[in-house]
């Protein structure tokens, strides 16, 4: 047994830590009236493709890393430290889809592109209520000659807007199906919402009778697996932005004055950020432990990653409040960047099911085990 | 005891309600003319009134559908003005008190600064005498109503040899002087609300504007600062003003959402402590009625009052779930009509954090009540007794 | 409109004040294996009749005081105060469901004998999970020639071993009546249980066939009044136990030091206090207002007495369990009196429904309200 | 990185089984003898174990169903020994260390005063030199074991004109020497528990007794409260021992208590934070392995594993409703089989206050986090420098 992350694990963070602290400048974000058309996706997305990480978890054959969870962890921990803007998420959801539920055929049409071109995937699964765990969906699929047709709605859509591709969940014959379906069709309309958390493009999705391919006619297989590295990908970010909000906030506390002393010299500040940073250690652990259990799919990994979900997205929350209180005025101002993180762990606590739902998952989860 | 309010046949009741049947649209001159602008303040102003009588002058405003005039002009009415008719000259109150009554000049304070917030006594902006002037230099923040305010009560230091405290004065400052420019700010729900930061580019301000003694201006902020006009105020989740944990069940209630029993149980929570707030308001109201200071009470029901908005707010948001994150999601029906500027769910949460920010943060409220109510040991500034150009040798930032 | 407690309030909570600071010692239950035999119970109860204490809420025609339920709140603030150990709870009990389901017989028979001669009642509801609601019970009645017998039996009931007279909730014909019931008859077994809080005397009653009176044929009218004042009673008693805890632990937190300061002087230890002080005015103030609206018959008053006691059992047992951690090691200890008011606050918390159980009914009220 | 235990087959754990099972049931001495009560001290005491094979023994010793070691001596095994070690004189090593490893001496640590508690420093047993031996006086409290224990090893006053934390030393102290009075502690609970009042009446002590050198008392004993054995300590609620968030799940699920959807959240909570806790724990034994000092993460773990015990029987507690404050319903099946003093739901509850109390409260906790981990500005013990016979002079209580 061995806790500690190995030297390729601890390098493979740095590069991504200086690449993206060279690359990411949430600026343009921090001006009145900003929204995530501002943010750059579009470049860093190239830049990132440079690298090579559309196809970090793509297997080897096909021209990716072939990255494990864990090994992804360290990556995604990043982009959750910097709030990168990009459709990183939304192409790992698309990619985790094909790679459960696709045919070697469609595995070897896409996500060659995918890690060579940088093609972009964006998964729509959610329905109106923002539920995502089906069976049923907003969205029908009919069989047609030459294939499908989906008429209906998708909701909260990372990343469709800027997609090559969707994969779409769609009722079909009473079970709840995945569809390949390109976004560049007449009968496909994808508005970008007003998203409180504009590092993130999230997207409703109308259908209007668009032409799609079937990539498994049941998808009760293949959510479940995508949903909880979903639920880890989430927990990453989360505990990772978790990480930045303590620092800046002890840096804040140490030079900021009030009555003569620095905030950071009462006790009560002190404390406060004690118990942020004793979280933050919780939450570290609870995410890497899920990222090894889902890497060696142990039997507790679907249990691991709903507890870090939970876990880390509760304290994300309550630590970027906290932040803003203790900033006091200039935290609560748009030019900072407190707020940024504030809506990515509110957004990130709600997506894929709350903090509240993952417990009772959890409770299930054990109740089962014990019958 | 008896908990019932001033009853509908109430006859002092009457006669108010009398005098706005009268006006269906009466000005706030006529309402200022009347007294029911400040009812406990002495003729010609007010009515000398009770908080009784107040109380039932706020209700019969608010019956008449008349946005009340300490929201038109606020500072002037909860907290500045009452200094003109202690501290002022006579000139001062004959030009300004009227005006700022009749909600015809908006009034603004100018006491936050980037560098003060919670410790005022630390503010920098100077103000030097020049003959018949002072010339005045710095910044402040945080100001509501700056941008449309004709009048501005200013504390800044005149004396920068004396203790952090001691150098301070007030000024009362036309806002369209030369060398004033007003910023807005632009807070985390990404609208422009009424705060500003307001620039002092040696302005000349006329040495009759100065209130009260030169010195005095540490004690003349803290008491506008204090100043709580007698108010049945509503525990709504900002401030008192927008949604109110009332509102938060009655909606969820509308909505069908009670079938849970986790957001149950929050909202259940939520709505005790918020009948417990309008209680001690209450309290806190007959204290004042039985013409004792407010007690302890007080000082408990401003330290929970604002995380109880907060976490009223909060809940009505998770409860939007994803929804909750697009922008202009209301989720539950606008209190109050939508009338006041809190009065929108999305709104407020993305508004809420301010809440427990600027002056009187959350620690400096529980140390009021452990010191001066608890009576335990102080906190003490090291900085208080120094002179301010001896603190101001270490270039430190100070918090706000 | 008037808050503030009147003059005669004042005076009738000093009176009590003054008279249980001098007669009540706990002393002998800080001993080690003190239970609530040492805790003179009756001694003190004797005193109580030389007051007219039992007859508090006694209407005058029956040679009582006939205080409303604000006035009675000014003298059982002072129970709550001084953990005074009487029964005092049940009497008050076993009044409230004669005044409200007994006939004019029966009153005459009994609250004369209350008022005068201290006759000291139980009211026994309770079934084995603690349940008090009804309409089903661990007893049952059956009619005979002379009148009832009860068979079953009755947990949790307070002060049921020193009652003169026992007024049991039992089934009868698919409803739950009330009956009076002699509790020195051989067919009523009364055990007093090994309770935490030796402050109270609470047992378990067995019935073989006891002999008794019918009161009320369905309880359904009588139970519901007499529940919402002893939600109102136990949230008193909360209420007031609150104060002394924040004042003995003010008070505690002045003289002692560590490191070479009061421990009062250090923020965590001024904000917890500063936080105990809130919550205890809020208590305060739900406890006057319950109490007053259960005084008017107020439309509100079962809604204000089910709030006050989850508020003030919540904050009574948060409060007490602060106390012991602030007094440190020493409050730990069986010789102090911090363990009796945490133990007191945990069994108030539990007592007719526990808090959560109150904040369930809140809604349930607030919901036909709307309706 | 890798989260699986040593397996089955692990060569070192093979030989400690076969130890084991040639053993059925060793006497302590035998196993001190083998090495296997202190593994990872030098030979001929230990292994010069890795926290690894610590961790095999630690499991099979649990697998053969022996009481482990640090269970039954564990001031000696966990705290103490480990100073005669590294301080102590041959003759010390030679009369002391074996008998208490073998458990045949059973030890006690006589540092908490009434008057000291977690202000260690402040403490006012004096020890007085007199030609070849030092008369102690005074008296110590929470003193586990005290009336067991054959050897106790002290820290008393030698040197009162030095600052407070400069003028101690520790004593090896033979607990049946006259003048010492052992007194048990009855706790809330009303059990009378392993804690004692200990009372130093002109208590002769040989000087060859001194643990170290005088005024090394302070660093002694530091040490002595930090030294913690790696151990794959299960989070129970009671410092380590007793039921766990796992055994409140388990319980509840067999109980059928999980439909309530308020206590299915809680339950969750506390079943999520107590897999954390054990994690850390994991994490602390890596960073020992990877021959690093215990990280943050163990500070941490500390700060969160109390309160998070003391959540986990008051649900157990709420959940029995009356039924709980009847003394004795443990309501929840026994966890380890009972084995444990803690291991029992209704006597772990009424005990639980005491887990945040005592050496190290969570507030001094939070400190360390705050100024040792995050760097932020320290508390100042304002007679720290003093002569202690300065600091006396104005007598006050000091805090537990």
């Amino acid at each position: 047994m061995n806790f500690a992350l190995s030297d390729d694990h601890l390098m493979l963070r740095q590069t991504a830590r200086d690449f993206l602290e060279n690359e990411i400048d949430l600026a343009p974000l921090l001006k009145p009236g900003a929204n995530v058309g501002n943010a750059g996706y579009d470049e860093t997305w190239r830049k990132m493709a440079d690298l090579g990480w559309p196809g970090l978890i793509v297997p080897e054959d096909y021209g990716g890393s072939g990255l494990s969870c864990l090994d992804l962890t360290m990556i995604a921990g990043e982009m959750g430290r910097t709030l990168a803007p990009a459709p990183f998420l939304g192409t790992l959801a698309g990619t985790w889809a094909i790679l459960k539920g696709g045919s070697a055929a469609q595995k070897e049409k896409i996500l060659p592109r995918v890690a060579a071109e940088g093609m972009k995937l964006a998964l729509a699964v959610s329905d109106e209520t923002g539920a995502s765990d089906g069976p049923t969906s907003d969205a029908r699929a009919t069989a047609t000659a030459g294939g499908f047709t989906i008429r209906g709605a998708k909701y909260f859509v990372v990343d469709a807007a800027s997609a090559d591709l969707l994969i779409v969940a769609a009722e079909h014959q009473g079970k709840r199906g995945l569809f390949l379906v390109d976004p560049k069709q007449p009968g496909v309309t994808i508005a970008t919402l007003p998203w409180r958390d504009i590092t993130r493009q999230v997207c409703e999705i109308a259908f209007a009778d668009a032409a799609a391919e079937l990539l498994v006619a049941d998808d009760a297989a293949v959510w479940p697996w995508v949903r909880d590295r979903l639920l880890l990908l989430l927990a990453v970010e989360s505990a990772a932005g978790l990480q930045v909000v303590i620092e800046t906030t002890t840096a804040y506390a140490k030079e900021r004055v009030a009555f003569g002393k620095p905030i950071g010299a009462y006790q009560s500040i002190k404390h406060q950020l004690a118990d942020m940073f004793s979280v933050g250690e919780c939450a570290n652990v609870a995410v890497l432990y899920a990222a090894w259990a889902l890497s060696e799919e142990a039997p507790r990994g679907p249990l691991a990653a709903a507890m870090s979900k939970s876990y880390a997205c509760d304290a994300y929350v309550d630590a970027t409040h906290r932040s803003i209180q203790i900033f006091g005025a200039i935290g609560f101002t748009w030019e900072m960047k407190n707020h940024l993180y504030f809506k990515r762990a509110r957004a990130n606590a709600e997506m894929f099911g709350a903090p509240a739902v993952q417990r009772a998952r959890v409770i299930e989860m054990l109740e089962t085990q014990a019958a | 005891m008896d908990f019932d309010l001033p009853p509908d046949n109430d006859p002092r009741r009457l006669e108010v309600r009398a005098w706005f049947e009268a006006r269906p649209k009466p000005s706030y001159r006529q309402m200022a003319e009347a007294g029911y602008v400040v009812p406990h303040w002495p003729r010609p102003w007010g009515l000398a009134a009770d908080a009784e009588l107040q109380l039932i002058v706020d209700e019969e405003i608010k019956r008449a559908n008349v946005l009340a005039p300490n929201l038109v002009n606020p500072v002037a009415v909860n907290n500045c003005a009452q200094s003109l008719l202690t501290h002022g000259t006579d000139a001062q109150r004959e030009r300004f008190l009227m005006p700022a009554l009749a909600a015809e000049e908006i009034w603004c304070m100018l006491f936050s600064e980037p560098s003060g917030g919670s410790d005022l006594g630390a503010l920098r902006t100077t103000a030097r005498k020049e003959g018949d002037h002072y010339v005045v230099r710095g910044q402040k923040i945080w100001t509501s109503l700056a941008h449309k305010a004709k009048v501005g009560i200013l504390v800044a230091r005149t004396d920068a040899s004396m203790p952090k405290h001691s150098g301070l004065s007030q000024f009362i400052i036309d806002m369209d002087s030369p060398g004033i420019t007003v910023r807005p700010i632009i807070d985390m729900s990404g609208e422009e609300n009424e705060y500003n930061e307001v620039f002092f580019d040696d302005v000349k301000v006329p040495a009759d504007r100065l209130l009260g003694k030169e010195g005095e201006g540490w004690q003349l902020s803290m008491s506008q600062l204090q100043t709580e006009r007698v108010a049945l105020s509503k525990p709504g989740a900002i401030w008192g003003g927008g949604p109110s944990a009332r509102d938060l069940v009655d909606g969820l209630i509308e909505k069908g959402a009670m079938k849970d029993p986790l957001l149950r149980d929050e909202a259940a929570k939520l709505y005790i402590e918020g009948e417990i707030l309008r209680l001690l308001a209450y309290r806190t109201l007959t204290d004042r009625m039985n013409a004792k200071n407010a007690g302890p009470e007080a000082a408990a029901r401003k330290a929970i009052a604002a995380p109880h908005g907060q976490r009223v707010v909060d809940l009505a948001k998770r409860w939007q779930g994803m929804r909750g994150l697009v922008e202009g999601e209301e989720g539950l029906p606008r209190p109050n009509n939508g009338k006041g500027t809190f009065d929108n769910w999305d709104y407020a949460f993305w508004f809420n954090p301010a809440v427990t920010l600027g002056v009187g943060t959350q620690e400096i409220l529980k140390n009021v009540i452990a010191e001066r109510v608890l009576g335990l040991p102080r906190e003490k500034d090291p900085t208080a007794k120094t002179p301010w150009t001896e603190v101001q040798k270490p270039q430190l930032k100070t918090a706000s």
